[in-house]
């Protein structure tokens, strides 16, 4: 029963089948040794690699260390790195992201865990009044480069404390810079960015991909912030896509070929910063756009990139730009239920093929 | 016997209405209600346990198996009409307060019979009619809403007490001592309930709390008291104490129960060797039961008869299964109901 | 100097020559008893009346009672009420918050008092994941009348963290309604309409505002919430505004005025719900939107403002619809700074005469 | 002396480079620069005051005068390299961790010359080289941000320790708690300064701290004392034992300092007699000042000649008008700065 979770699951990795799962080659910078692994491999790559190059880099959250989180996604890290650099936390929302940024501020890299997105609401201020406004408060003399993963994506039957993607909420706030891969090549890259970046990141993860399987390359690589992702190149209508979307995207893009329709999948991958131009020239190309994000749609991301293509493409649009968020509801409970709220191939392609007429 | 057939009772002091003789004879009643109410919990838990382990129930939920004392023991304190809110591990609170088997187990499926229409699932049952205001999916999450509750309960004059039930875990949550500072300076009818079965999730209670917890209520000035979380009479009779305490305005108070859950985290956590000992799990199981401490008082010191334990054991387990299937039969919400519920 | 503060100010009230300050007539509802009042005394009033008729509504918060808080608004409130309906807390935002919530589950209607709109990530989760979840987890049994009052709008010389419009965080969560009055009259319709509904309302006053003077009727009446309002009619573009910026628009209108463009200023009330269809037709009458709202701009409330109505009106549009938000920096203090950060009367209809192609 | 000709002898406990009879001598020395910080940030906050009363200051200010001897005595048993946190009211810590007055007034004034460029303001001054990590308009925002900078000193074994300062406002915030807890558990280098002056805003604390200060603190394992914030000698002996003991490792500690602040909340509160009273704000003028009573003490106990006192004043007055003209005198900003500095 595929509303059903896999009830031989020992640990909160997500659905085995994802709904949304399928292989994605990433589209540049793969060399000729690469791996197959998950999502969940490739941020603890990430993660291992940046503390093994610079001892300030530590982790904090609840049940990060022998626990490797709920996800399991840390499993390992505190055997190398040791509890020192791999802290459990009381559940503490607000308190560890202070204490990050009271770190990030005096030296240290630290990367804050906050177990589901949904959390975030805990430690708002101390995100966005403390870390994202120390710089310029300051003149430009303190600074804060603090990476707090966390998590979005709904399906996983965990209801509406446990389900949202909140990520609209920071990419809002100047200061911070919000990162949101869809694959394991991506995520291991803007990872690592992230913790080398020298000022406040949210990092999302789905929760749902992460054993999503993809290519990563063995040798060390990093993927430059605001820099969008073609994962599908079409000439028809641009879909752009964000972390869980970009799949649901390129099913759907494989339905609309059936159809004759070539789509575009475009990943922003970063919301902030967002390349704009890519997206731009891509709907010009088109000259049909569809955004779809995982968050709520009122107020959410897509409202922004729509705006944005709509506005930068005006002259080269053949019909309006269309949105798809999460239906703007607290998520259910039920699956039956839950699975309307989320953006799925079908609609998408529905959506696009009354765009381009058809 | 039915939760609603002793409601009177529970409404009103016993000693108040009868003589001391009958008062014990009523106890013995009351005992064995407890008892009742702890197997429900128990074996609804295996159920659901069940129910995951056979993909019929959509997610996860959290077991309370192994604390039924504690939410039996201070639901038993308090009127219908009184308020609790509860946590992700909220099943045995729930039933306590008076729910029934057949549409807790409808939600747990996400059916519309459920409590919840299928909306809130195992970590949101909220039952207006018995005064649960919800389970909470946000750690320390409802230590203000119960507070909150209580303020109300003081400005209607409605003498409703209202319980909060927190996880060890809940102490690491500011927010529980905004809540705790109010509702003494406005000496609010609400109880902190602290379950501390030692651990939160995957880690020792003594690795994220400094200090003593009876120490963190007193420093608001709110009187503590620490009890046996596994023994329903001394969970009990705290209960009652201090929610009668607060009845008449004198305040709220802090129980903390020590008590221990039998099952992983929530039902996948089955490897738990790094965590903690079978042997530990064992120890707790074997000689700290609740069912077995109250059920040998009750035939050792009681003389209650064995085989009233076999018929209480019965009813239950018609109950919960008939419950189950129920739930089982019931249907799913209909799709357009999704965009419903979202505003009053 | 307009760039410093009153000096002989006693009260946090605002700047009593507040640059955007101007005298509004409401447009709709105004009966002949009409008096002069503040938006202060507005919200004031509208507290009064609703907690005269209704026992159960009450008010809690920081210095709320004797002080009337910081900005005066409540002044007098505890003297005919009593400290057990106007409650002076502890600063503990998010412990009011939560008790606000139990308290609207269990008969009570109680009114919330952030005195800062900077503050409510400290509250963010009771406001998310409690009150405006509770009525929809609960399979619509329980409910939330729970009204949430707080600020926004910068240029009070507050810096970073006292100056901030966070209503789109909000406006971003299904649950919650959001409403953000620009007149004294519509303060005071709106707030009581916001006190007798059902669900949680997020309540913006614009701190600058409060001292702004306008006609306000001596009878009851309240303003539906979703219902724009047409604050000028106008036929050669759409400014859409919210809260402090009606007043930018109507001037920039003004000066649009001088050059022969006739603009149609439109202020939605609420953002949730939001009265798309008004915003949709005026901007096909018109032919030429911009959105201008004090959050941050990038996804903030315009872009959603702004996507809808690129979508609604798309082939009536003459031109992209822009957007004007604040500045995407955290609030400098320096009033040479900070001014630049919001938008002015003369950049909108700079950006009105560019799209009318002048 | 300005604080930097004074550092060696911060930086190592004086007795233990010197003889009893010279440490005694440097004592002097000592409170003498004690008192002239206390009294420079006195002359500091009042012409602060009068550039708010002239229209010259943009935006208000929330003046330490009357609780200097908290700062000072606090700051003076720090290293340099020590971290402070700082509030709303935070132009005393700033200045006795040893900033200038000419970079502050120019910060207050929005200047291109501030401190943080004019972005900060009054509420958010921060000075990294006295290791002075911000004022924070969030009360109780930084107790959090102290800790995480005591942390990292833990992790980088740079034996600093952070001051904490906050006022009994933020005893109400639920990020002190967590904070503490984590404080405790990990033994983090962290003194917590609560600022007791009776008032948040307008609002006794009373009204707003249910039970004891201090027994918030003990809850969590952390030692508390209460000083009296007024006589800098005592605020020091226990400051220098609780940074000492938190140098060597023994863990946090939390520092009560009862005090007043002789202004209204802000510059611009200045009509106070619903919620005090001029016969309690006199009593503290008259005989809790903290300049009288060192000043006092070293005339009388001491044998300071007061000639000495007069020479520091005519110091200090000068200074800050030397650094309030500076001020007046600078730029402001360039346009272009409004978007620098939002990312590094
Ligand atoms: C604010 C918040 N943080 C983290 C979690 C994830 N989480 C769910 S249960 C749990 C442990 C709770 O421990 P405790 O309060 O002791 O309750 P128990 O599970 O032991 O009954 C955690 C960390 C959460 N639900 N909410
Ligand atoms: C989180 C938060 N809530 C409210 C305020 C508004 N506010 C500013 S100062 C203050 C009172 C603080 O009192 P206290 O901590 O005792 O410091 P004091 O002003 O007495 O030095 C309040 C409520 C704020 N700045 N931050
Ligand atoms: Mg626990
Ligand atoms: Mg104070």
């Amino acid at each position: 029963m595929s509303t059903l979770n896999n009830p031989t699951e020992q640990v909160l990795t997500g659905m085995t089948s994802n709904p949304r799962g399928r292989f994605i080659a990433p589209t540049a910078g793969v060399s000729a040794h690469t791996r197959e692994i998950t999502l969940a491999q490739a941020i603890r790559e990430a993660l291992a690699e940046e503390m093994r190059r610079n001892p300030s880099v530590f982790i904090i959250g609840e049940d990060v260390a022998e626990a490797g989180t709920p996800f399991k996604v840390l499993a390992g890290l505190v055997e190398e790195f040791g509890p020192e650099r791999v802290i459990d936390s009381p559940i503490s929302e607000a308190g560890i992201t202070g204490l990050g940024v009271g770190g990030a501020m005096t030296g240290m890299r630290p990367v804050v865990d906050i177990m589901f997105g949904d959390f975030i609401g805990l430690a708002m201020d101390q995100i966005v009044n403390q870390a994202a406004k120390v710089h310029y408060m300051s003149g430009g003399k303190l600074q804060v480069p603090l990476v707090i993963r966390t998590t979005l994506g709904a399906t996983r039957r965990s209801a509406a404390q446990h389900s949202q993607s909140l990520h609209a909420w920071v990419s809002h706030i100047p200061g911070l810079k919000v990162a949101l891969p869809s694959t394991p090549y991506d995520a291991k890259g803007l990872l690592k960015t992230a913790i080398r970046d020298n000022n406040p990141v949210v990092f999302f993860e789905d929760k749902m991909m992460y054993q999503l399987k993809g290519p990563v390359p063995e040798e060390e690589y990093t993927i430059p912030f605001g820099v969008a992702d073609i994962k599908r190149e079409g000439t028809d209508i641009t879909l752009v896509a964000t972390s869980s979307m970009v799949q649901v995207c390129l099913t759907a893009a494989d339905l609309l070929e059936q159809e004759g329709i070539s789509a575009e999948v475009i990943d922003p991958r970063t919301t902030f910063p967002l390349d704009k131009q890519a997206l731009i020239d891509s709907a010009k190309k088109t000259s049909r756009a569809i955004v779809v994000d995982e968050g709520y749609e009122r107020y959410g991301v897509t409202a922004e990139i729509a705006s944005i293509i709509a506005d930068g493409a005006f002259y080269y649009l053949d019909a309006p730009v269309k949105r798809m968020g999460a239906m703007d509801v607290p998520i259910p409970f039920s699956p039956v239920l839950e699975d309307l709220t989320v953006p799925a191939p079908e609609r998408v392609a529905e959506l696009a093929k009354t765009l381009c007429g058809r | 016997m039915p939760h609603s057939e002793l409601s009177g009772a529970k409404g009103i002091p016993v000693q108040a209405i009868m003589g001391d003789e009958q008062a014990t004879a009523l106890s013995q009643e009351q005992w064995l209600h407890m008892y009742e109410q702890m197997l429900k919990i128990r074996i609804f838990e295996e159920h659901v346990n069940e129910l995951y382990k056979s993909a019929k129930m959509p997610g996860l939920a959290h077991l309370y198996s192994g604390e039924e004392a504690v939410a039996v023991g201070v639901c038993e304190a308090l009127r219908r009409d009184d308020y609790i809110t509860s946590t992700h591990r909220g099943h045995g609170h729930c039933l306590a307060k008076g729910a029934s088997v057949d549409r807790m187990f409808a939600e747990l499926l996400g059916k519309e019979a459920g409590y919840c229409r299928g909306k809130g699932g195992s970590m949101h049952i909220a039952d207006q009619d018995t005064g649960n205001l919800g389970a909470n999916a946000i750690v320390g999450g409802s230590t203000a809403i119960a507070t909150g509750a209580a303020m109300s309960s003081k400005m209607r004059g409605s003498e409703q007490v209202a319980v909060c039930f927190f996880g060890d875990g809940a102490l690491g949550q500011g927010l529980l001592y905004e809540a705790m500072n109010m509702a003494a300076l406005w000496k609010l009818p609400v109880i902190y309930v602290c379950e501390n079965n030692l651990y939160g999730e995957y880690t020792h209670f003594s690795e994220m709390v400094a200090g003593e917890i009876s120490a963190r209520a007193r420093a608001f000035g709110i009187p503590a008291e620490e009890v046996d979380g596994q023994d329903v009479r001394e969970v009990h009779a705290a209960a009652k104490r201090l929610v009668e305490r607060a009845r008449s305005g004198e305040g709220p108070a802090f129980l903390i129960c020590n008590t221990y859950r039998y099952y992983g985290h929530h039902v996948g956590d089955i490897s738990r060797s790094y965590y903690r000992s079978k042997e530990e799990e064992q120890e707790w199981r074997t000689n700290h039961d609740p069912l077995t401490l109250l059920s040998r008082w009750l035939l050792e010191e009681q003389g209650v008869d064995a085989g009233v334990f076999k018929e209480i054991e019965r009813r239950v387990t018609a109950e919960v299964e008939a419950g189950e299937q129920f739930a089982l039969d019931a249907s799913y919400p209909e799709p357009g109901e999704v965009a419903e519920d979202v505003y009053a």
